[in-house]
């Protein structure tokens, strides 16, 4: 008796999947594009609704090659067997014509043999880990959004040289690198080590916590910081991390001359902390950038316009991007024929709302890869601001980092430190000492 | 007073109390019956620990059949368990303040009662701070029947209060019990039923969770039946 | 009657093996989370049937995950053979540490195999060996990613974990772990060897744990401490899924591992945002509705006695 | 400790006194005069004075998360040790206090420390409104789907605040929390001595609550009793829907404690539910100060390895092996007795 | 020839001394009774012999071994066997599953094994429809169920602690039946009782405790007339 019951609920159970999971195929008029993103996420929220502007865009104007555009977007729960049933689901079930999106490196990792096995292009926005490269060797069906760690830290190497260049005062010979326990922090920090021994100079770090891992403690950390006394201090974590981190900063006197963070957003109404003033941190993008860049000003409005919204995290141009060059290339090509839209991708050109152009290269391993590079920026005045690259700086730089104790005066010390440029040599003698 | 009327308990299919009745006025009365009789059920019952199927339990006129435990208990139905029951981590005096806590009757007179208690076990006095955890099975039950009578109850059911007491201390007890039913109706199981029917005024023999017989102490006390039954002698 | 029995869960089988042929590489790719879930949660339900809960699911999980990994990378283990290593590593591991910690009871049992994933996943995170904190990468996945031959592996696992389940009902493992959860007295005193019967079923279903965590890295190719191989979900959703589908019985978990998942995921593609929220609610309806899980609640209506 | 004969206490109104805090004190004091005990606390002094001449800032720093966890574990203490209820949902309750703190504080500009207040009155009806929906309904039946259901209602909570309030991380910026203070050379933040103070009026008021009044009995009573609870007059249902109300209200108030300090985002509250359960089975169940010492020992052990620069990644597995051990040695105890 | 024999065994719970040096033989094939009022030490001698609790001091010999400090399932294997108190059936089991416990894990027989001999001791004790389960059993049946439980694990002495607990009159003969029907296939059996007829009726010889020490031991006859024997068992007052 027992059995026959199991048997009923478990056919039932079991057909009822089929069915749903089991959406008939429609007839192939629009051209399907499937993304894949942490819908819960910010970056993720972002990310999708920017996509959905771009498709939107694209439908305004009558479509690709006379089809309409139709985006499909799965949640990928940051759950690698759920981001792997979901690119099954896109190229078996919804037969999308192309893959995008992408977010966390892990999940990236998980969606590699499915990536492989259905070989569909894929323009990819996220995972900056190296190790997805290497795992991608030799797929010319890959394209790569986002720069690779070794890349994103080349490239700041690069930025400090020219701000030291530029600025007589700055130093940075020192620096303190605090960084999250999980592989984006310690992934940056390995990666950190590297460099400092090429640019000789001293380099110490520590893991912490992630709050967004239960932590929020970062005050033994900054006690080695303090006590090393580095020029800089970087630390490398998650929104969670930021205000605690430099609220613990103040509480026990650690002001560097540089406190740069990077991590991939902000939390809500960082701009208006009192704290912020001064903050230096790596990303793509700021929404200031329409000052500077036509193209940025165009998405930042349309978004605007769309959502009432601005977006919170650079992956929402970056999204932005990701379905207008696959757009641009499918135009080029004139079909959606693999061969022809690898080709056509190939050429990309497009100077997208991060402020740079696409244009696909060959990187340490891969041959497409096209990303946009990381920005200084420093919060001033409750706005961020770009200060390097030069072309797309949208303020000065503040440098030294205002020490925490003397911010009531914060607004003077900006002011002074933008016209006097005399007091930068006193800094420098002070430090020399 | 206390009153049992046409009593049916089941548990599941199993009907354990047949048709009981019985009453207690201002006196003691004994319930014996050999284990299964359905003693502790009749004491569930009246407790509302079991809903029986049929029948009706009042006390003073107000019927308790509807009523919560804490609330039959509030109404001045006192009882000393048969596993006594005790909270063991709590002191004997914290033990003894739960008895009265909660009937707001019994809590004015707190002060009162305790005397009254240490009058009738002096030795619980000695040992106020002691959790009533680690005291012997003799002592506890002295909390536990001291504890019921800081209810200043109507009625005191007392479950099998001699069990696992030494004689002497069992004497203690039932020397209490005339005590005690000077001013409160008592309700008592006992195996000890010699010694019990000393301080008892009536008795209920229960078999099979049927009332098989009932009569005064004294008549009991002569009755052969008993004797065999209990004595096996 | 008996034959019948036999024939459907054939049939069954029979079904189950040719739904490659049947269906897409999508339900596919479901039904092999489904088996994944649905291996931890019986896994899980068959140490419980001694009364002891364990906490410890993706601790061992994990451990498989990242034994399959080293065993792969380093010698070169076929995947096969390195989910066999997943297997025996993981059952050795939980003998050995289930020596001193299976004299622990109840809550005490649960913190400490708790505590026990979290010391696996400190290691794996610290060691130059594991990859640290960014893990590895399999260089190739079981089969090359072939979705009918890896879903014909993780049935063999399920299939398995059922018959290992059944076996455990039926055979006197079933009377040793009931006396256990029901009285340790009693069966201690009816000649129940409690400890060997502990070690025993905590090394087999950790065995288990540990082979799923291999066929997950094998599936989907890599291993990553914090995030992923010791995810506090492959505790929290087989317990889910047991308790929803009923306790103490091989089909309960089955039902529950195959409704959860199916919901979950219907959810996610109706609701995009806020899914969970939904899931959430229909856990604490599911409970408060089916306090004895999914097979009491069938039990109860068809009137079905314990036997 | 025997009381003479004849100078049992007098009868105490249920009122709290000055007295009681004198006797509270001198019971506590009377076990120094154990020799096991007072062997521990001399260790135990002596090693913080070590580690505080060795590292100050390990002093301070670890009294102030030990405090926090204290803070947070305690209110599961009381419903999990003192009534049996496991509330897998603990951390989410504490989640949507800080929330709540967070929008009176950007709606009103109401202060989160002040939003404690009212925190405390909302979150106690919360906890019945929950407690009549959910938790009542399997309270003596299969102690397992406590677990699940804890579970399931942690999800609605946590997603319930996804949707309302998305999950960007939230953090308010108040000057006051990074306050901090300079002896003889060395700083240190003052802000979360808030949490050590909490974590001291919290224990005394249980204490006191459970020691000194008859509903705080009551609670031990069912805890230690359910049946004998009964028979002595408590209503038990009562106590349950009380104990848990006040461990949601305490619970959702310390949420806006931890919201100054700490990012807020909906599932803050995973990590410190598991924190505080570990915690309550490590300490002892039914004994708050068990709780609280566990947290000193724990938060300070962690605090002092991830001081030290090479093991502070460590740190973890310290915690982790100091409960297995302690959890082994306890139940070591436990049969040699 | 003497099987089980006890020499100055000594048990104490915390500073509670429930058992002061007791000595207890118990021949081969004879049914010997302890008595004693409740809380006297007769349910911890069980245990302690049968070895839920290890002895503070003292020493067991079990068919001329020292069986002092084996476990519970040790001293099972080794031929000792008990029925509870308290009625302990195992609910997750029904009624011949629960006996087959006894003989797959006592004797180590196969399932098959075991359930054919299960099946036998069903009879020999008159249990009827074996498959059902515990909630639909009387006390009687489960009572009977627990002695068949323990005789499955073919023990060498058999500890019945209070079997008539709970039981009738009726039900009360029958059992003494019962217990008759096993002694007479041989077995050595200690029972632990109070109600007095019972123990008239079959033991041979009484050992009566009190205050956890050995008060006396002789026959029925001999015990039940013992001064202090009706002083500790019946009360003070009580004549004989």
């Amino acid at each position: 008796m027992r059995i026959k019951v199991f048997i009923v609920l478990l056919l039932a159970a079991f057909v009822t999947g089929l069915f749903f999971v089991a959406v008939p195929a429609q007839a192939a008029e629009p051209i399907k594009i499937g993304a894949l993103l942490p819908l819960a996420d910010a970056t993720g929220k972002d990310g999708s609704r920017s996509m959905e502007l771009a498709v939107k865009q694209i439908n305004a104007k009558g479509g690709i090659l006379g089809r309409q555009v139709q985006l499909i977007v799965i949640d990928d729960e940051l759950k690698a067997e759920k981001a792997a049933a979901a690119l099954d689901k896109l190229c078996t079930v919804d037969n999308v014509d192309f893959i995008v999106g992408g977010m966390a490196s892990g999940i990236t990792m998980a969606l590699i043999p499915g990536m492989k096995k259905y070989g569909k292009v894929v323009v990819w926005a996220g995972a900056a880990y190296s190790g997805v490269e290497k795992a991608m060797e030799g797929q010319d069906w890959f394209f790569h959004l986002h720069a690779w760690d070794y890349q994103q830290g080349a490239y700041y190497e690069k930025g400090w040289a020219e701000v030291k260049q530029k600025y007589a005062s700055f130093k940075r010979d020192k620096m303190f690198m605090a960084y999250e326990e999980g592989a984006f922090g310690s992934g940056s920090f390995k990666g950190q080590k590297v460099l400092a021994e090429n640019g000789k100079y001293e380099v110490q770090g520590e893991a912490f916590k992630s709050a967004a891992m239960g932590g929020g403690d970062y005050r033994s950390v900054l006690r080695h910081a303090k006590e090393f006394n580095p020029d800089q201090f970087i630390w490398v974590g998650y929104d969670k991390d930021a205000l605690p981190m430099m609220e613990q900063a103040k509480e026990i006197g650690f002001s560097p001359l540089t406190f740069v963070g990077s991590p991939p957003a902000w939390p809500v109404d960082f701009a208006k902390q009192p704290l912020n003033e001064g903050v230096l941190l790596y990303s793509y993008w700021a929404d200031t950038m329409k000052n500077v860049s036509r193209a940025s000003k165009t998405y930042s409005d349309a978004f605007h316009k769309e959502f009432k919204d601005t977006p919170t995290t650079y992956f929402g141009p970056l999204c932005y991007t990701n379905i207008m060059i696959l757009a641009d290339a499918i135009k080029k090509a004139g079909t959606i024929d693999k061969a022809a839209v690898i080709k056509a991708l190939e050429t990309t050109n497009y100077p997208s709302p991060l402020g740079d152009t696409f244009v696909f290269k060959k990187s340490n391993v891969i041959d497409h890869q096209a990303n946009s590079w990381p920005k200084f920026m420093q919060w001033q005045k409750g706005k961020l601001e770009v200060i390097w690259p030069w072309e797309y700086a949208t303020a000065k730089m503040i440098y030294p980092f205002p020490a925490w104790d003397k911010r009531g005066k914060a607004s003077a010390t900006i002011e002074g430190e933008k016209k006097a440029v005399p007091a930068k040599d006193a800094k420098k003698d002070k430090v020399k000492k | 007073m206390l009153e049992v009327k046409n009593l049916n308990v089941s548990y599941g299919k199993l009907q354990i109390l047949w048709d009981v009745s019985m009453q207690i006025g201002n006196e003691s009365v004994g319930l014996f019956g050999p284990n299964g009789a359905g003693k502790t059920t009749l004491i569930n019952a009246i407790l509302g620990i079991v809903r029986p199927i049929s029948g009706e339990i009042t006390l003073d006129g107000e019927s308790l059949l509807k009523m919560e435990t804490d609330k039959i208990i509030k109404h001045g139905i006192a009882v000393v368990p048969q596993d006594r029951e005790l909270f063991p981590m709590m002191t004997v005096l914290e033990n003894l303040r739960t008895g009265c806590a909660y009937i707001p009757r019994a809590k004015k007179k707190y002060k009162e009662r305790l005397e009254y208690v240490f009058a009738m076990f002096p030795i619980l006095k000695e040992r106020l701070d002691q959790p009533a955890g680690s005291m012997s099975g003799g002592q506890q039950r002295m909390v536990s029947i001291a504890r019921a009578l800081m209810a200043d109850p109507k009625v005191l059911i007392l479950d099998e209060p001699s069990g696992g007491l030494q004689p002497s201390i069992v004497t203690e007890v039932f020397h209490g019990l005339k005590e005690i039913k000077k001013n409160v109706s008592v309700l008592v199981t006992e195996q000890n039923v010699r010694q019990a029917l000393k301080a008892i005024d009536r008795g209920y023999i229960l078999e099979d969770g049927k009332i098989a017989m009932a009569d005064t102490a004294q008549n009991l006390a002569g009755n052969d039946h008993i004797r065999k039954s209990y004595l096996g002698i | 009657m008996k034959y019948w029995k036999y024939l459907i869960c054939a049939v069954l089988l029979i079904v189950a093996v040719s739904l490659p042929k049947f269906i897409g590489v999508y339900p596919l790719q479901m039904a092999n989370i489904i088996l994944i879930y649905m291996a931890l949660a019986l896994s899980w339900d068959m140490l419980l049937r001694t009364g002891q809960l364990s906490f410890g699911i993706a601790g061992f999980f994990g451990l498989g995950g990242y034994a399959t990994m080293l065993t792969s990378t380093y010698f070169g283990f076929n995947p096969l053979l390195s989910l066999m290593a997943a297997a025996i590593t993981a059952g050795l591991v939980a003998a050995l540490v289930g020596y001193s910690v299976l004299r622990l009871r109840a809550l005490y049992f649960a913190i400490v195999t708790l505590a026990l994933g979290e010391i696996f996943r400190v290691i794996a995170q610290n060691l130059e060996i594991t990859g640290g904190t960014e893990g590895m990468l399999l260089k190739q996945t079981m089969f090359k990613g072939d979705a009918a031959s890896t879903y014909w592996v993780m049935l063999a696992i399920g299939v398995l974990t059922i018959i290992i389940s059944i076996i455990f009902q039926k055979t006197r493992i079933h009377y040793a772990s009931t006396s256990i959860r029901n009285d340790e007295i009693v069966a201690a005193s009816s000649g129940v060897n409690i400890f060997k019967y502990l070690v025993i079923i905590f090394a087999v279903t950790s065995a288990i744990q540990g082979l799923v965590g291999g066929a997950y890295v094998q599936l989907y190719g890599f291993v990553e401490p914090t995030a992923t191989t010791f995810s506090i979900n492959f505790v929290l959703m087989p317990i889910t899924m047991a308790l929803l589908g009923g306790l103490y019985t091989t089909w309960g978990p089955v039902i529950g591992a195959v409704l959860l998942s199916v919901i979950a995921e219907s959810l996610k593609l109706r609701i995009p945002y806020g899914h969970l929220l939904v899931y959430g609610i229909i856990m604490v309806v599911g409970i408060l509705w089916f306090p004895g899980g999914i097979m009491g609640f069938i039990k109860k209506m068809f009137k079905i006695s314990n036997q | 400790m025997l009381i003479p004969c004849g100078q049992y206490k007098p009868a105490r109104n249920s009122s709290i006194r000055f007295r009681d805090l004198i006797t509270m004190i001198n019971s506590i004091l009377s076990k120094f005069k154990q020799k096991n005990f007072l062997i521990g606390f001399i260790i135990i002094i002596a090693a913080i004075i070590l580690v505080a001449i060795y590292k100050p800032n390990v002093l301070f720093e670890g009294l102030q998360r030990s405090a926090l966890y204290a803070l947070i574990a305690l209110p599961m203490a009381l419903l999990l040790g003192i009534v049996d209820i496991v509330n897998l949902a603990h951390g989410e309750f504490m989640m949507v206090g800080a929330y709540f703190a967070y929008f009176m504080n950007v709606q009103f500009g109401m202060d989160p420390i002040v939003a404690v207040i009212p925190a405390l009155f909302l979150f106690f009806l919360f906890g019945i409104l929950v407690y009549y929906i959910t938790f009542k309904h399997i309270i003596g039946k299969e102690p397992l789907s406590q677990l699940l259901l804890g579970f399931g209602v942690g999800l609605v909570l946590a997603e319930g605040i996804t949707v309302i309030a998305t999950n960007f991380p939230r953090k308010l910026g108040l000057d006051y929390v990074s306050s901090s203070a300079t002896i003889g050379g060395f700083t240190f933040g003052t802000f979360e001595f808030v949490y050590v103070a909490a974590t001291i009026i919290i224990l005394v008021g249980l204490q006191l609550f459970l020691k000194k009044t008859d509903t705080g009995q009551a609670a031990l009573a069912v805890g230690q009793n359910p049946r004998g609870a009964k028979i002595v007059g408590i209503n038990v249902q009562w106590i349950y829907l009380l104990i848990f109300a006040l461990s949601i209200a305490l619970i959702g108030a310390i949420g806006p404690l931890f919201g100054t300090r700490y990012t807020i985002f909906p599932g803050v509250g995973d990590q410190y539910t598991l924190k505080s359960f570990i915690l309550v089975a490590v300490g002892g169940m039914g004994s708050l100060n068990g709780v609280v010492l566990a947290a000193l020992i724990l938060g300070m052990a962690e605090t002092l390895v991830l001081s030290s620069l090479q093991y502070g990644k460590w740190a973890d597995i310290i915690y982790f092996a100091l409960i297995i051990g302690f959890i082994l040695y306890r139940s070591h105890q436990r049969q040699v007795k | 020839m003497t099987i089980l024999k006890t020499t100055g065994v000594t048990k104490q719970f915390g500073g509670l001394v429930a058992l002061s040096d007791v000595n207890v033989e118990v021949n081969e094939n004879e049914i010997v009774g302890i008595i004693g009022p409740n809380g006297s030490g007769k349910s911890t001698f069980t245990n302690v012999v049968a070895g839920v609790y290890l002895p503070t001091s003292g020493k067991i010999e079990f068919c001329g071994q020292d069986i002092t400090q084996k476990t519970t399932h040790e001293k099972c294997h080794a031929g000792i066997s008990r029925t509870f108190q308290l009625m302990r059936p195992l609910i997750g089991l029904n009624m011949i599953q629960n006996i087959m416990v006894g003989a797959m894990f006592g004797k180590g027989h196969s399932l098959k094994e075991a359930r054919k001999r299960s099946a036998e001791l069903c009879k020999f004790l008159d249990l009827e429809n074996v498959e059902r389960p515990i909630s639909a059993m009387t006390a009687l049946e489960i009572k009977k169920m627990e002695i068949a439980r323990a005789l499955a694990t073919e023990p060498k002495l058999l500890f019945l602690d209070e079997v008539m607990a709970g039981l009738n009159k009726d039900e009360t003969m029958e059992m003494i039946n019962t217990v008759r029907k096993i002694h007479s296939r041989g077995m050595t059996i200690v029972i632990i009782e109070h109600v007095m007829r019972v123990i008239r009726e079959l033991t041979q010889r009484v050992v009566v405790l009190e205050w956890g020490k050995v008060l006396c031991e002789g026959t029925y006859e001999k015990v039940s007339c013992d001064q202090r024997v009706i002083t500790a068992y019946l009360g003070e007052e009580a004549e004989c």
